[in-house]
């Protein structure tokens, strides 16, 4: 077991050492160019059989155990390479809802063109929903063979270069607000659907509003039967594994050389002050990858308890708050020039960006106070509020 | 005290706190109407003769709609130049400051090479709004002088920042001749003291206004937005954080103040006061993105503007870490 | 009157200069010797006139307006006097609601035995109640002339010490729960009362016990009518007009001197971070000075605002925690080894015990979270949870 | 994994966690039958030939009860006698420490000055529950010794410390004659650099160990504890600040594991391991004694027994800013 995963440790380094883009970062200082070097990496990704390991094994690259879709991803993070942000709704959200909840139809027609780079967004939050996702009032409604979307998406993800979409709409709004509400996939060129992107404080776009004017989706496109959508959510959202943490953490210390940089650009290298504050952020990253390790091993294991994602999910943002406050605190005036950015990179040595940039790790997919929550009454068994007043 | 309620009031209701960031060009004509480019000028040289109190209310205004217009490195320049009674065109360029020309004192350190011949050449950064400036007030190697910016050997570049609410640039000096020497290089010290004095407390002025608008704005935010059935304002974890920006400002504003009346002051004392309110506005304003979710990280909604504005004034005039230091040595000493 | 308070402060400042003691840390570090302390040095401040400013001008040293007693605090802190401890809840609390609430004669007989050294405590609040006062559970029974008391009170400040004691007890347990208090003044040498003092964690024993089996207090001794003490100790806990704050922030700025003194003793002179931290302190703790001398300027010129005092206590408590922290962080092992303490004061330089006794400050008379609550639902005004669930 | 889960379980029934700090003579005798004292030490010498692993899971469950005894540093003492091969009394010394004899590794630096005639003075701090311990081992200026403690110039004087939960002894040495040499100068440094790590690692268990037993109590008493006509449990702010707690003590925990099975590691790698531990630990406590309120300021609640070895676990082989710098400087070079 150990064996063998070394030995697709070897092979992936291999494949990365010739296959990796060196100049990422260069070919992603626009949104467009960003596009572009997402599309090629993912493309050698696949055809090199790392894009998609945790797919089935009829799918070539598919079939791997979670240890190993681990050594992958530390390898990935090691490099250096891309994220794959621009297929990551596809490979993981989409597939999961499909392979989980999709019928043999849908199967067919969409998970091979997801390989071929058929990108996918999620149309699930709504403004005035925020954390509380069931709050959704995007309307669908059934009209002979298709449903009529009328409503209005937020925050997502790179939906403005989207082939489809994973949309959530109320087919109902009578009873628990769970009820009533439909799983649909949509086509982003179909008429009606407006994508406006989302202007980031850092000047990246990552996300994107989704308008829905009328927007007409066939019955067939439905995942699930109507109304029984928020239980296909839930596929939809627990298919990411841990794994994205545990590469952005064994990113976020790769980046530390960054800070290092900063110390010895600033002469701060005697300043025992600065040694000690950048000791702490060392120590506290160094333990944000123990722990996101320990997570995904306990996964392997089977031993996950309920509320350790919200702690990796916490430990992981504050330490880049940290990491990002004190490049920006060390780098001083010369941060407060605008630089170039990376888009969709969180440690990017433009550390205004990268500052403003971790704001949306305590905010997105769950609120920090959210997470406390589960920690609080899921994991500690302090009591829930009496429903009626309750969070 | 009535003086910097008076001032209080005027400002908000020539800047209503509905508008942010007003059009700098209007926004300085008005300043110039209302005599807040002469507040500080003693009398005698025909300003209003106000005190330390008054341009500080005046700052603290304007930061809470986050000016645009450039009225402290204005203030300062012309303080500078009121303190130099042997430069021969003093009344002459009073007078001009005073009815809207500006010539504003830079806010960051210079670097600078004097040559035998008498020039100099570098590099004066932390300008503001040099476009809109007719000279600055420098420090060159041999005292402040004013450095008229069609002058040969100058130029000026913008360098873009961070912060949408202002403009900055850099003054290129090439050779530049300095003449129009405002104080001899006995006076220079003085008169740096007592400008980076003021400056600070400038700045913290606008750190205090500001950070107070946007707590406001984030709390009359908290009251509307809805969450799991219930506005966020009745999250007891969300309104205790609210209660501390409320705390941080106020301890930092009651510093401030202090300081403002005690003529006695030196400049670690009143850069301390600064540290203390970029400090305050740096939280809060960090805490105003969070407690805004989602739409806070957008630059459609003004949240970033206050952040933006808050980390590039806890640059101005030396930074957190300079000034801290230099509390620490004097408190130990 | 700016004139008059700086005569004012130069007879005050002649006065300590000749009276104040000045070995009284030696002098206190066995409870006893506190005590002695104590006693010796109300009694100095009685005959010289400055022990009780804010009584009214029929009593010696009474009759002083806000703006002096302030500068007689102000002086007080700068000399380094002791505390005025033991005579505090005296000549604060049992003024005030003797004065405001007493009848004539109850007035006439304890008021001179105040200045006489006779000293009071309160006996307000009990375990189970904690910060909040209305829940009491001490039972008040009235049989014929007296009332008959059975209970418990805690965290009454040297009780041990007191001759009289603040009472609040229960005499209906029907209706809300603030109606039903009587106010009762207990005579400490009564039968059936037992004091325990508290062993704080530090080694003081600031509080005690007070276990009421039986106690029989004549009905002469209620202030105001039955079942309306909840008004009466409203009046006892507004007693206390800032000025204990603003002496005790004074008293830590001049206390700065001792982290000044670990920098030197530990050769950290040129360690950076250790002079900014302590830069940080400086500031936080000359702000807090300036924060308590603004909230006494706005109560002399009445502009007080509701939450204004809540601002000052949290700001005041994390300034001495910090204070503390950063003392024991610098003498590092050798705090870990027990030294003699002071009792009754905050900034005695032994920093463990410093640093434990900075717990009760934001414990203690309304915990932090209190506070909190406070500012946010009076001063700023956000809503208050609905009836029933409340806070 | 299987052994560290079966100590930890051994040790809690022994240990039960309703009884903090357990006599410390019983629990040493406890410890030797269970074999305890022999965990590290190699089978070929008759001890389990366990790894650090084990050494951690008990020192983490001794923690936990906030244990009186000294098993860290007699552990300490047990592996430089191991290590020491060329030792004469070696095989001798093994056999009475693992019966229950007692030769500690000091916790604290020493300061001793070697004298001409080759004798040495002066003073070894951080001796634990000296006066059960037959000798210590202690480094002296020309190596590690084995320094009994009814040799002529050795004695011992107890300090008192803070912590309840343990004793602290200061072994004089006024001009000791070193005989029993552990090591030569040469194997000094890697045995220093070795017990080092394994001392880092032991407090660190510790902290964990007894943080996690301090988030126990402060939930169970947030459950009971009412204010307001509610459990205070059921205050979100309050909540939240026990998740927070939890996170500390979790990743904390998590480096904690790495380290201990990365053979690689080295003395600061551990050593910042330690750190987060105690700074967890430290954390947790001081929001222990808060969220119990005025109980947890009283010595009659174990709240203060927590919050005190935290504070003396923060000392003990070099305190947070001693390593965080040389972390600092490290990840710099």
């Amino acid at each position: 077991m150990t064996h063998d995963l070394e030995a697709l440790r070897r092979d992936v380094r291999s494949f990365l050492k010739a296959q990796a883009p060196a100049d990422w970062r260069d070919a992603s200082r626009t949104q467009d160019d960003f596009v572009r070097t997402q599309r090629d990496w993912f493309g050698k990704l696949v055809r090199g059989g790392y894009a998609i390991p945790h797919w089935p094994a009829e799918y070539p690259g598919g079939g791997r155990s979670l240890a190993e879709q681990k050594v992958i991803y530390e390898e990935l993070a090691r490099a250096d390479c891309p994220r794959l942000l621009l297929s990551f709704v596809s490979t993981y959200h989409a597939f999961a809802t499909l392979h989980e909840c999709g019928n043999a139809a849908q199967k067919a027609r969409y998970l091979p063109r997801i390989l071929e780079g058929e990108t996918w967004c999620q149309g699930f939050s709504e403004p005035g929903a925020g954390s509380d996702l069931a709050a959704i009032k995007t309307r669908a409604e059934r009209k002979g063979d298709v449903y009529v979307i009328n409503g209005q998406k937020v925050w997502s993800t790179m939906a403005q270069f989207a082939d489809k979409c994973l949309l959530l709409a109320r087919t109902a709004s009578d009873g628990p607000k769970q009820a009533g509400i439909t799983y649909l996939l949509m086509d982003m060129k179909a008429p009606g659907v407006t994508v406006r992107p989302i202007h980031q404080i850092q000047g990246d776009e990552e996300f994107a509003e989704i308008f829905l004017d009328n927007v007409e989706i066939p019955v067939s496109e439905r995942v699930g039967e109507e109304g029984m959508g928020w239980a296909v959510a839930q596929a939809t959202l627990a298919s990411e594994r841990g794994l994205t943490l545990m590469e952005l953490s064994y990113r976020m210390r790769g980046a530390l050389g960054r800070v290092a940089g900063l110390i010895r650009k600033h002469g701060h290298e005697d300043d025992r002050g600065v040694l000690r504050d950048f000791g702490v952020l060392v120590t506290q990253v160094d333990a944000v990858c123990a722990l996101a390790d320990q997570f995904l091993d306990n996964r392997i294991n089977g031993i996950e308890r309920i509320g350790d994602a919200s702690i990796v999910k916490n430990a992981y943002s504050r330490a880049l708050r940290a990491y990002s406050a004190l490049g920006l605190r060390l780098g001083g005036m010369d941060e407060q020039y605008v630089a170039p950015i990376t888009f969709g990179d969180l440690n990017t040595g433009n550390w205004m960006a990268d500052f403003m940039n971790s704001y949306a790790w305590t905010i997105a997919g769950g609120s920090e106070e959210v997470q406390r929550n589960i920690i609080a009454e899921r994991m500690l068994e302090m009591p829930r509020e009496p429903k009626g007043w309750v969070l | 005290m009535i003086e910097r309620n008076e001032l209080a009031d005027a400002a908000q209701k020539a800047f209503p706190a509905d508008t942010l960031s007003p059009a700098r060009g209007e926004s300085w004509q008005l300043a110039a109407e209302m005599g807040w480019l002469m507040v500080r000028l003693p009398e005698a040289d025909g300003g209003l003769g106000l005190t330390r109190e008054a341009s500080t209310a005046l700052h603290l205004e304007m930061g809470r709609i986050l000016s645009a217009m450039p009225l402290i490195p204005a203030q300062l320049g012309l303080q500078a130049m009121a303190a130099s009674h042997d430069f021969a065109e003093r009344a002459e360029w009073l007078e001009r400051l005073a009815a809207g020309e500006y010539a504003p004192l830079p806010m960051l350190e210079a670097a600078l090479t004097p040559r035998p011949d008498g020039t100099v050449s570098g590099t004066i950064s932390g300008v503001f709004e040099a476009d809109m400036a007719a000279a600055i007030i420098a420090e060159l190697p041999n005292g402040y002088a004013l450095v008229p910016l069609d002058a040969p050997g100058v130029s000026i570049v913008e360098r873009a920042i961070w912060d949408p609410s202002r403009r900055l640039f850099d003054v290129i000096l090439d050779g530049y001749t300095p003449g129009r020497m405002l104080t001899d290089p006995a006076g220079t010290k003085a008169l740096h003291d007592q400008l980076s004095g003021e400056a600070q407390l400038a700045l913290a002025a606008d750190c205090i206004g500001a950070a107070s608008a946007a707590l406001d704005m984030t709390i009359e935010y908290m009251k509307v937005r809805r969450q799991f059935d219930r506005p966020i304002a009745l999250f007891q974890a969300l309104k205790h954080r609210a209660a501390d920006m409320k705390t941080k400002i106020t301890v930092a504003e009651a510093l401030l103040w202090k300081r403002v009346r005690d003529e006695s002051a030196g400049v670690t004392d009143l850069a301390a006061a600064k540290v203390l309110a970029a400090e305050a506005f740096r939280f809060v304003t960090e805490e105003m993105v969070q407690l805004h979710g989602g739409i806070g990280l957008t630059d459609e909604h003004p949240c970033h503007l206050f952040l933006k504005r808050a980390l590039l004034n806890l640059q101005l005039c030396g930074n957190a870490d300079l000034w801290n230091e230099r509390v620490g040595r004097e408190a130990l000493s």
